[in-house]
C-alpha cells in the first residue's frame, strides 16, 4: 500500500472523489481541460487507483495534475459517482505539500495565486481585487477596462458601490477586526502553513533554476512563473 | 427538439427556494467587474418584491478562487464559510443567499461534505470556535441569487416595462444560456431544472418574451478555470472554451447570452474583444459582439432601469444594438458619466470589434 | 548459291532474333556490377568453363532435373531441345557434306530437301536419311505430349499449366507447327522426288496416292519457313527466351554469380530463364492449402518479365522454397521476391532506440530469436543445456529485444534490416564469441547469409549434437516414436538436414515421413507471407499436420520455435522443439 | 492582430466529422483483417520495440482508425516487424501487414 | 384425487413455458396475461440475436406449448390482489374473478429502462435519439429507417449501456442483453441502409453467450461495423436535428466528437411495474437492484422467500431468451416437486 495514497485517503474529497473507476472516459470525454491540454482524468483516476507509489509520485510532480479546471463537468457524469475534479484537487494539496508542485511549470504557478488571490484574500478579504487587475497583467481585459482603470473610484460610485467605505455595500473596507479573523482562521486551520510551504519550496526552486526571487510581482522568478509557456502542454 | 421533453425534466428538479428574509453574501468577481448587477439585484429585490435582503458589514470572501486555485486548504476554506454562516447566525437569519455561482458551489459542497462526514463538521466548530470564538447554525435554504429572480420572475414579467421581444419584427429574442458550472454540476439536485437543462435562466427568458436557443456547446465551461485564466500562461486554454462556445453558438445567431455566474459574463464578454484582436473574427451582428448580460442586468432592462445605472457601460460588447432591437431607450451621452452627470472621458474603440 | 523467295521469313526472324539476343545479353552483363564482371572474365580462363558446359547439356538439353521430378515432362523438354539442336547439328553436317563446302547460306540445312533432289551423291546418304528422320520422330513425339499436356495436364501428374500471354502464344502455335510442317514439307518432296528417311519418304508416298503434292509442296516449305520466322521473331518475347538465357544463365551462375536482394540484371538473367515448366505450381501450398492460384513463381515471374508485378502476389508467398528446392533452372526464388517486394516498401525506419551493451566476453553467443520467446520452454531448455555442458556463453537477447533482421528482410525492407544488421553485427563483435548459436532457423538464415561475421554460426541443433559428440552432454535414448519436420528456414534456407536427424537418432525412435528434408511442407506461419490470412494460413498449417500425422508416432519434433507454435494448434501428439526433447531426457 | 501573451489553444478532440480516414480506409481496404481488431493489447505486450520505447501498437491502431495520424509515421518507425504481434493476436490479425500498408499508405497520401 | 393448481403470473416467455410444462405434468394451470396477447417483449423485437431467427417463430413455439398442453390463459388480466391464506393462494382481478392455486409463478418480467433518465442523453428532447426498442420497431414495421427528417441516416451511433451499470439512475447491474443486441442491431442496420457508417459506443463487449463473440466479429469483419470504447458522455442537437455525441475513445486515450445522423440507445432492463406490484402484494423479497430476490443465488434460483411462490425469467433479473426458457422449466420444476411435497429447505446446511 502506497504511502501516498494514504495520505490522499486523509483528505475527504479524495475519499468522496474516487470510489472503484471502471475507466469508461465518461469525464475525459466532457472534460474542458482535455480538450485543450494533453490530460485525460480518466487516467488520472486510473494512476491513483493502482495504489503504486512511483506513480502517484510521478503524478503529484507532473504537469497533468493543474490542467484542471475545476469546472466540475466531470462530476455529473461520472456513472460510479466520481469526481476527478475532487481527486484533481487533493492531489494538488498534497503536491503543495510535499512540495512537489515545483517540479512542473504548471505547478510552480502556485506561487503566483498564493502571492496574488491569497495576498487579496488576507488583505481585502476578497478574492479579487480590482487595482491588482490592471491592463498591463491583464490585456485582455480590453479598453473598457482602461478606462475603469483610469476612473475605478468614480465608475463604482455611479453604480452604487461604497468603495474603500465603511459599513456595507460593493468593495467596501471590511472592517480590520473581520480581517483578523479570517487570519486568525487561516492559522489555526492550516492556510497560513500552506502558504509559507508554496513560498518556502518556491524559493528553493528560483535558486535552482537561478532565477532571482524576491517578494512581491516584480522579481524574475515570479514573472518567469507567470508568463512562461514551453508550450508542449498539448503535445502527446 | 421536443421542449415537452425538457419540460418533463425540469419538473423533475424543482428546488425549495425561500420566500423572504435572505442573508446576502457578496461575490468578488461580480463587484469588481459588474458592480450594477449586485446594486441592480438589491434594488429589485428590495424595491420591487419588498423583500428582506440583509447584509452584513463583517462578510467576506468565501475563498472560493484561493481555495479552487489550490492555494487555500480545504479546512479553512470551510472554517471561513462557517464564520459567514455564524455571522448570519447572529443576525437571526436562515437562508443563505450568495451572489456568487461558485460560492454557491462552495456552500452547497460544505453542507454536502458534513453530511456525509460528521467528524468534518465538528471539527472546522471547533476550528471557528479556537479562531473567532464564533458559534453557527446551518442555514435552512440555500439559493443563488438567480434562483430568487427565477422565483420571483413573474412576478418582474408584470411590471416589466419592456419584453424580450424584436419592436421591429415582434418576434422573441434569441437567447442563449449560460450557467456557471458550480451552479448544478456539482448537485444537479440543488439547481433549478438539473444539471443537464438548467431552467434557472431559461425561465426568466420565457417569462420575459425571450426564446431560449439550446446550441451543441451551451453546457461548456467558460474558460475560467480560475488558476487557468489568473496566470498569463494559461490563457491559451481559458480563451479557447469560450472561442469553442462562441463558434459553437454563432450558426444560431443569438442576440445575447444571459448568464447566472459572476465570471463567465466577464469572460464571455472580454474574449469575444481578445478573439477579434487575435483573429479578426467577432460574433454579433454587423461586426459587433454577441452583448452578454447578467441575470440582474436583463431583470433591470425589463423593468425599465436606466441601462446605465445597471452598469451595461461597463461591458466591452456593446448592448446599444440589443437596447435598441427591445426598443429601450437610453441616452448614449450619459454613457460614460460620472454618478454627477460629468464625463470621465471615452475608452478607446477596439480595432476589430465595432462598439457604439 | 541455292535460293527461293521462301527462305526470306526464316533469315529476317534469324537476323532479328540474333541482333535483340545479343543486345538484350550484352546490355545485362555490361549493367552487372564490376566485382560480377571480374568474375566473368576469370571464368571464363578456368575450369568452371567447362563445369558450365556440361550443365548446360546436362539440363539446357537433356533436363536433368525436370527428369528426376517428372520423367513425362523431361522427355517432353528434352525431345524439344536435345532434338532441334541435334536436328541443326545433323543438317548442318549434311549439308556441308553435300556440298563439300565449309560453309553455306545458313539457311541451307534447313531447307535441304527442298534444295537437294538426290540425295545418292554424298558420302552417309542413307544414314543422315535415317538419323534425321529419328530425330524429328524424336521431336514430334514431344510436340504430342506438349500438346495433350496444354489440354490434360494430369497426364503429367500436374494440378495445372502456366497461362499464356500473346507473344507466348505467337510462339506457341508456330513452336507447334514448325515440326509438323518441316514433316509435311519434307514428305511432300519426298512424294515427288524420294529424298527422304523411311519416315518422310514413307508418309510422301502415301500423301502422293491423294494428294496433289506439286503445288503443296511449296507452300509447305513457304509455310515451314514463316512458322519459324514467327517463332524467332515472337522468341525474346516469350517464355523461349529461356532456351538461350539458361545458357547465359548457367554461365554466369559457373562463374560464381548469385543474385542477390536487390533486383540487378543477373535477377533479369534469371527471370528470363524460367521455362515456365510449370513444376514450380503444385509445389506451392498456397495452391494446394490456401487455394491461392495466380501467385506461383512461375506465374511471378512472368509478371517480372511483363512489368505488371501486383502487391498482393509479390507479399502473400511465404518464401518457404518449395518451389526454389524443386526448379530445374535452379531459380533463387525466394530472393526475386524479396527484390520485388522492396519497390513496395517505402517508408522509414528508426532503431535508434536500440542501445544495448555487451556487459561480459564468452566464446559462445546465444540469441534466441523473437519467436524463441514465444515458446519459453525451448528458450529454458537451451538454458539448461548451457548449464549442464558448462558452457560459457552470453544470452544476447535474454530481455526479448532485438530482431535479427530476417523479418525486415522477408518482408522487402532490405535498407531497415540492414540497420538492425548492424546494430547485432556490433554487438556481436563485442562479445568476442567464436561461435554463434540460434534457437530460430529464420534468425540462422539471416546470420549466415546477410551478416558479416567472422564465427561460426550454427544452430541449436548442430551445437547440441557437437555438445554430445564432445561428451559435454549425455543424451538418452527412449523409446518414443517420433518424426520430425523439417523447418523451411533451417533445412531449404539453411541446408541443416544431417544434424537434427542425427541428434534425433540418438534420442528417439525417427520414423521417415512422406516430404522430408529438401521436399518438407511449410508449417504456415512463415513470416515470409504477408498478405495471408487467419483462414489461409490455417489451411495450410492443418494440410501439412495432416501429412505429418503418418507414421504413426508419439512425438512430433521440429527445430523451430515457430513451427512448433503452429504445429502445436492441433496436432494429435505432443510438439516439441529437439532442445526440448534433449533437455527432457538430461533432466530425466 | 494583437499579442496578449498567448495564443488561443488548438483543439486536441478527435473529431470523427473532419477526420482524414484515407489511411485507415487504405489498410481496410488492403488489409481487412484490421477491422477486427479488439483492441486487447496483446500485441502491445509482446511488442519487442516496446521494450525500448513507449511504441504502443493496439493504440497506434485506434488512433489511424480514427484518422489520427500526425504521430504514426515516426511510430512506426520504431517496428522491426518481428512478427510476434502476428502470433499472439487472439483475433488473427495480420498485424505485420497492417503495419506495412499504414506505411505505404501513409507515403501513398505524402502524410 | 384433485387436480392441484397453478397460478403463473405473466404471459411473457417465462410465464408461458412455465406454464406449458406444468400443464404437461398434470397439473390445473392458469396464466394470467395482463395484455391481450401472449408472448410479452417477444412481441416487439424482429430478429433475434444470435442466430437472427424472427421473434415471432419463438412466439409460435410457445403458443403451440399453450394450446397442446391446455393451460387456462386469462387475458387482459389486471391483478387488485394477490394473497396467501394458509396454504392456499388467492388472486383477484380487476374484474372481480378469482382464482385460487397451490402454487404460483411469478413471471412478470421486466420494463426497459426509460432512457429519458440519462437526460444528458436527449432521449425524448432530441428527435434523433432512439432506443433499441424504437428502431426494433421500426425494424417491425419494414418501413425504411429514416431521420426525423425523413432522410436515410448516413451515420448512426449505438449506445451501450444506457441505464445499467449507473449509478446515477441506481441501476449498478449490467441488463446483460444490450452489448449483443446492439451489434445484431448494427448489422441490421448495415444491412436495410446501404453504405451507413454506424459506431458502437460501448465500455465493455459483454458477448457472454454462445455465438455472440462471432456475431460480434461478423459485426467487425463483414460489415465493418466501427467499435469506440467509451462511455457516451452527452448527446447534443445540431440546427439541422443531427446529434453530436461526445465520448473519450478510451483506447486511443482522447476524447472524441462526431455527429450522427440517428443515435440509438441500448436500453436495459429494470423490475417491471408488475413485478414490484404483485411482489408486494405476495410479501416477496427483493434484491438490492430491485428484482425479486431468491433464496440463494447459487441453489435455490428460482425459489423465494414464500414457499409456493416460485421466480421464473427476467422477474429476478436481466436474462437472454435461452436463460429464461432453462429459467421457466427450472421453475415448473421446483413447483412441481413443492406441490408433490418436496421442502427443498432441508438441505440447507449454511446461512
Amino acid at each position: 500500500m502506497s504511502q501516498l495514497y494514504n495520505k490522499l485517503l486523509e483528505d475527504v474529497r479524495f475519499q468522496e472523489g474516487i470510489k472503484a473507476c471502471i475507466n469508461c472516459g465518461t469525464c475525459t470525454a466532457i472534460c474542458a481541460a482535455a480538450e485543450f491540454y494533453n490530460y485525460d482524468p480518466r487516467i488520472i483516476a486510473d494512476t491513483v487507483q493502482s495504489r503504486n507509489e512511483e506513480k502517484i509520485e510521478n503524478l503529484l510532480k507532473s504537469e497533468t495534475i493543474w490542467y484542471c479546471g475545476e469546472c466540475m463537468s466531470c462530476k455529473t457524469r461520472c456513472p460510479r459517482g466520481n469526481a476527478p475534479g475532487l481527486i484533481i484537487m487533493a492531489l494538488r494539496a498534497l503536491s503543495q505539500e510535499l512540495g512537489y508542485f515545483v517540479e512542473s511549470e504548471k505547478g510552480r504557478q502556485q506561487l503566483f495565486m498564493k502571492r496574488v488571490v491569497g495576498g487579496w484574500i488576507l488583505t481585502y478579504g476578497y478574492c479579487l481585487y480590482l487595482e491588482g487587475i490592471g491592463t498591463n497583467m491583464y490585456a485582455e481585459q480590453g479598453p473598457i477596462w482602461d478606462w475603469r482603470q483610469k476612473n475605478w473610484g468614480k465608475v463604482l460610485d455611479r453604480l452604487g458601490a461604497n468603495y474603500k467605505g465603511e459599513g456595507n455595500g460593493i468593495l467596501r473596507k471590511i472592517p480590520e477586526e473581520a480581517l483578523d479573523e479570517i487570519r486568525k482562521i487561516f492559522e489555526v486551520t492550516g492556510g497560513t502553513a500552506r502558504f509559507e510551504k508554496i513560498e518556502k519550496f518556491s524559493k528553493e526552486k528560483a535558486e535552482a533554476m537561478n532565477l532571482k526571487f524576491d517578494d512581491g510581482i516584480d522579481n524574475e522568478y515570479f514573472q518567469h512563473i507567470y508568463s512562461h509557456n514551453n508550450n508542449t502542454h498539448n503535445i502527446e | 427538439m421536443k421542449v415537452e421533453g425538457k419540460q418533463a425534466i425540469w419538473k423533475e428538479y424543482q428546488k425549495d427556494i425561500a420566500g423572504d428574509k435572505y442573508f446576502y453574501v457578496r461575490s468578488c468577481v461580480r463587484q469588481n467587474f459588474f458592480p450594477g448587477s449586485e446594486t441592480t439585484f438589491l434594488r429589485i429585490m428590495r424595491e420591487e418584491l419588498g423583500k428582506d435582503i440583509y447584509e452584513h458589514p463583517c462578510h467576506t470572501t468565501c475563498t472560493g478562487i484561493g481555495y479552487h486555485g489550490d492555494v487555500v486548504p480545504l479546512d479553512t476554506m470551510m472554517t471561513v464559510v462557517a464564520r459567514q454562516f455564524a455571522l448570519m447566525t447572529e443576525a437571526g437569519y436562515q437562508n443563505l443567499v450568495p451572489s456568487c455561482i461558485t460560492s454557491f458551489g462552495i456552500y452547497t459542497e460544505v453542507l454536502d461534505t458534513w453530511h456525509h462526514f460528521p467528524e468534518v463538521e465538528a471539527k472546522v466548530r471547533e476550528y471557528l470556535r479556537k479562531a473567532t470564538g464564533r458559534e453557527f447554525k446551518i442555514p435552512q435554504n440555500l439559493a443563488h441569487a438567480s434562483d430568487l429572480i427565477y422565483k420571483f420572475r413573474k412576478e418582474i414579467a408584470q411590471n416589466a416595462k419592456f419584453k424580450l421581444v424584436d419592436k421591429e419584427t415582434g418576434k422573441p429574442l434569441k437567447v442563449v444560456d449560460h450557467i456557471g458550472c458550480h451552479y448544478s454540476k456539482m448537485f444537479p439536485e440543488k439547481g433549478v431544472g438539473g444539471a443537464e437543462y438548467p431552467y434557472v435562466l431559461a425561465g426568466m427568458i420565457e417569462d420575459w418574451g425571450g426564446e431560449v436557443i439550446d446550441y451543441p456547446e451551451r453546457r461548456h465551461c467558460c474558460g475560467f478555470g480560475f488558476r487557468q485564466y489568473l496566470v498569463q500562461a494559461n490563457r491559451g486554454y481559458s480563451v479557447a472554451c469560450s472561442h469553442k462556445k462562441f463558434e459553437s453558438m454563432e450558426p444560431y445567431k443569438p442576440d445575447m447570452i444571459l448568464t447566472n455566474c459572476p465570471g463567465c459574463p466577464m469572460f464571455l464578454d472580454k474574449w469575444q474583444y481578445a478573439i477579434a484582436e487575435m483573429e479578426g473574427k467577432t460574433y454579433g451582428k454587423d461586426g459587433y459582439g454577441i452583448p452578454v448580460l447578467t441575470y440582474e442586468e436583463l431583470a433591470g432592462m425589463v423593468l425599465g432601469y436606466d441601462p446605465w445605472d445597471l452598469g451595461l457601460q461597463v461591458h466591452q460588447v456593446s448592448c446599444e444594438p440589443l437596447l435598441d432591437r427591445i426598443g429601450i431607450k437610453y441616452d448614449p451621452l450619459k454613457k460614460y458619466n460620472d454618478k454627477n452627470g460629468v464625463s470621465l472621458g471615452v475608452p478607446e474603440k477596439p480595432s476589430v470589434m465595432k462598439v457604439s | 548459291m541455292n535460293y527461293d523467295p521462301f527462305v526470306l521469313p526464316l533469315c529476317i526472324g534469324v537476323i532479328i532474333l540474333a541482333a535483340t539476343l545479343a543486345y538484350k545479353y550484352l546490355y545485362w552483363i555490361l549493367t552487372l556490377s564490376n566485382a560480377d564482371k571480374f568474375k566473368i572474365l576469370k571464368g571464363l580462363f578456368s575450369f568452371r568453363f567447362f563445369k558450365a558446359c556440361k550443365e548446360v547439356f546436362l539440363e539446357s538439353l537433356v533436363h536433368r532435373k525436370v527428369f528426376k521430378v517428372n520423367p513425362l515432362l523431361g522427355y517432353m523438354h528434352m525431345s524439344f531441345a536435345l532434338g532441334w539442336l541435334l536436328l541443326i547439328l545433323g543438317g548442318t553436317v549434311e549439308s556441308k557434306i553435300h556440298s563439300h563446302r565449309p560453309f553455306n547460306a545458313p539457311y541451307e540445312p534447313v531447307f535441304f530437301k527442298f534444295f537437294n533432289h538426290d540425295i545418292s551423291m554424298y558420302p552417309w546418304a542413307d544414314e543422315f536419311q535415317l538419323l534425321m528422320d529419328v530425330l524429328l520422330l524424336f521431336v514430334l513425339s514431344g510436340l504430342v505430349l506438349a500438346i495433350i499436356k496444354r489440354i490434360y495436364s494430369r497426364f503429367f501428374g500436374m494440378k495445372k499449366t502456366t497461362k499464356l500471354r500473346l507473344g507466348d502464344r505467337a510462339a506457341l502455335m508456330t513452336l507447334w507447327l514448325i515440326f509438323p510442317l518441316r514433316f509435311l514439307s519434307e514428305s511432300f518432296t519426298s512424294g515427288i522426288y524420294h529424298n527422304g528417311g523411311f519416315l518422310t519418304d514413307g508418309a510422301g508416298r502415301m500423301f502422293a496416292t491423294f494428294l496433289p503434292l506439286h503445288n503443296l509442296s511449296y507452300i509447305s516449305w513457304w509455310a515451314y519457313s514463316f512458322a519459324l520466322g514467327i517463332f524467332f521473331l515472337a522468341l525474346p518475347y516469350s517464355r523461349y527466351m529461356h532456351i538461350f538465357t539458361e545458357v547465359i544463365l548457367i554461365f554466369l551462375r559457373n562463374f560464381g554469380i548469385r543474385n542477390c536482394k536487390v533486383y540487378n540484371s543477373f535477377s533479369a538473367v534469371e527471370v528470363h530463364s524460367c521455362s515456365r515448366c510449370g513444376i514450380c505450381i503444385d509445389k506451392c501450398q498456397l495452391l494446394t492449402s490456401a487455394r491461392i492460384r495466380d501467385t506461383q513463381s512461375v506465374y511471378f515471374l512472368q509478371d517480372v518479365r511483363n512489368n505488371t508485378v501486383r502487391e498482393d502476389k509479390a507479399y502473400d508467398c511465404m518464401l518457404c522454397g518449395r518451389c526454389q528446392e524443386f526448379c530445374p533452372v535452379g531459380i533463387n526464388l525466394n530472393n526475386i521476391r524479396i527484390s520485388k517486394r522492396f519497390d513496395f516498401t517505402p517508408g522509414n525506419k528508426n532503431f535508434e532506440y536500440i542501445s544495448q551493451k555487451i556487459e561480459k566476453t564468452a566464446p559462445v553467443i546465444y540469441f534466441a530469436g523473437c519467436m524463441t520467446h514465444l515458446t519459453p520452454s525451448i528458450k529454458l531448455a537451451m538454458e539448461g543445456i548451457f548449464r549442464a555442458s558448462e558452457t560459457d556463453y552470453i544470452f544476447l537477447d535474454k530481455d526479448g529485444t532485438i530482431c535479427c533482421g530476417r523479418p525486415l528482410m522477408m518482408a522487402g525492407e532490405i535498407l531497415k534490416a540492414h540497420q538492425l544488421i548492424e546494430k547485432n553485427s556490433k554487438l556481436i563483435k563485442d562479445s568476442g564469441a567464436k561461435t554463434l548459436v540460434t534457437s530460430c532457423p529464420i534468425c540462422l538464415k539471416v546470420f549466415k547469409e546477410d551478416y558479416l561475421l567472422n564465427i561460426e554460426v550454427i544452430h541449436h541443433t548442430q551445437f547440441i549434437l557437437r555438445l554430445a559428440e564432445e561428451g559435454k552432454i549425455t543424451l538418452n535414448k527412449s523409446d518414443l516414436k517420433a518424426v520430425y519436420h523439417d523447418p523451411c528456414e533451417l533445412g531449404r534456407g539453411c541446408n541443416v538436414y544431417k544434424e537434427p536427424r542425427q541428434l534425433l537418432n540418438k534420442l528417439v525412435d525417427l520414423q521417415s515421413i512422406k516430404n522430408e528434408a529438401e521436399y518438407s511442407l511449410c508449417c504456415g506461419s512463415s513470416l515470409g507471407g504477408l498478405q495471408l490470412n487467419s483462414v489461409q494460413r490455417d489451411h495450410i498449417r492443418i494440410d501439412t499436420l495432416a501429412a505429418l500425422q503418418k507414421p504413426e508416432h508419439d512425438l512430433l519434433v521440429t527445430a523451430c520455435p515457430l513451427c512448433k507454435k503452429t504445429l502445436s494448434k492441433g496436432a494429435d501428439s505432443e510438439v516439441k522443439d529437439i532442445a526440448e526433447v534433449v533437455w527432457m531426457g538430461m533432466k530425466g | 492582430m494583437k499579442d496578449f501573451g498567448f495564443t488561443i489553444n488548438k483543439d486536441r478532440q478527435i473529431d470523427m466529422d473532419t477526420a482524414d480516414m484515407r489511411v485507415a480506409e487504405y489498410v481496410k481496404t488492403h488489409e481487412p483483417s484490421f477491422n477486427i481488431c479488439i483492441a486487447c493489447g496483446t500485441c502491445t505486450a509482446t511488442c519487442s520495440a516496446g521494450i525500448f520505447t513507449d511504441m504502443n501498437l493496439r493504440k497506434l491502431f485506434t488512433l489511424v482508425k480514427r484518422g489520427e495520424i500526425a504521430n504514426t509515421r515516426t511510430e512506426i518507425a520504431k517496428c522491426m516487424l518481428c512478427g510476434k504481434c502476428s502470433l499472439a493476436c487472439p483475433r488473427g490479425v495480420n498485424t505485420r501487414n497492417v503495419i506495412v500498408k499504414i506505411n505505404q499508405a501513409l507515403i501513398k497520401f505524402s502524410l | 384425487m384433485k387436480k392441484k393448481r397453478v397460478i403463473v403470473i405473466g404471459g411473457g416467455i417465462s410465464g408461458m413455458e412455465a406454464a406449458t410444462h406444468l400443464a404437461s405434468m398434470g397439473y390445473d394451470v392458469t396464466l394470467l396475461e395482463k395484455d391481450k396477447e401472449l408472448g410479452g417483449h417477444l412481441l416487439g423485437w424482429e430478429k433475434l440475436f444470435p442466430t437472427m431467427r424472427m421473434g415471432k417463430d419463438v412466439v409460435e413455439f410457445l403458443n403451440k406449448g399453450i394450446t397442446l398442453s391446455k393451460v387456462n390463459v386469462i387475458r387482459k388480466a389486471e391483478i387488485v390482489n394477490a394473497v396467501k391464506t394458509g396454504e392456499i393462494f388467492t388472486v383477484t382481478l380487476a374484474n372481480g374473478n378469482k382464482f385460487e392455486s397451490d402454487a404460483v409463478i411469478m413471471a412478470t418480467g421486466y420494463d426497459l429502462f426509460d432512457a429519458r433518465k440519462k437526460e444528458e442523453y436527449g432521449y425524448g428532447i432530441y428527435d434523433n435519439v432512439i432506443t433499441s426498442a424504437d428502431l426494433e420497431e421500426k425494424f417491425l414495421s419494414g418501413k425504411p429507417i429514416l431521420t426525423s427528417k425523413g432522410n436515410v441516416p448516413k451515420k448512426i451511433a449505438l449506445v451501450h449501456c444506457v441505464g445499467s451499470r449507473d449509478e446515477k439512475v441506481g441501476n449498478v447491474y449490467c441488463s446483460k442483453v444490450c452489448c449483443v443486441t446492439a451489434v445484431k442491431q448494427s448489422i441490421e442496420l448495415k444491412e436495410s441502409i446501404p453504405g451507413v457508417d454506424v459506431y458502437c459506443l460501448y465500455m465493455d463487449l459483454r458477448m457472454f453467450g454462445m455465438h455472440f463473440e462471432t456475431l460480434y466479429k461478423e459485426a467487425q469483419e463483414k460489415h465493418a461495423v466501427n467499435f469506440i470504447r467509451g462511455r457516451l458522455s452527452e448527446a447534443c442537437e445540431n440546427q439541422d436535428s443531427s446529434i453530436i455525441v461526445k465520448v473519450e475513445d478510451t483506447l486511443a486515450g482522447k476524447p472524441l466528437r462526431m455527429t450522427v445522423d440517428m443515435l440509438v440507445l441500448m436500453v436495459g432492463m429494470v423490475p417491471s411495474a408488475g413485478t414490484v406490484k404483485v411482489g408486494k402484494m405476495l410479501g416477496l423479497k427483493f434484491g438490492p437492484n430491485g428484482f425479486l430476490k431468491s433464496m440463494d443465488q447459487h441453489t435455490m434460483g428460482t425459489i423465494t422467500n414464500i414457499p409456493g411462490v416460485f421466480i421464473a425469467g427476467t422477474c429476478a433479473a436481466p436474462r437472454p431468451i435461452n436463460n429464461v426458457f432453462v429459467d421457466a422449466r427450472a421453475a415448473a420444476i421446483t413447483a412441481s416437486s413443492y406441490l408433490e411435497g418436496y421442502d427443498i429447505e432441508k438441505r440447507i446446511s449454511y446461512s
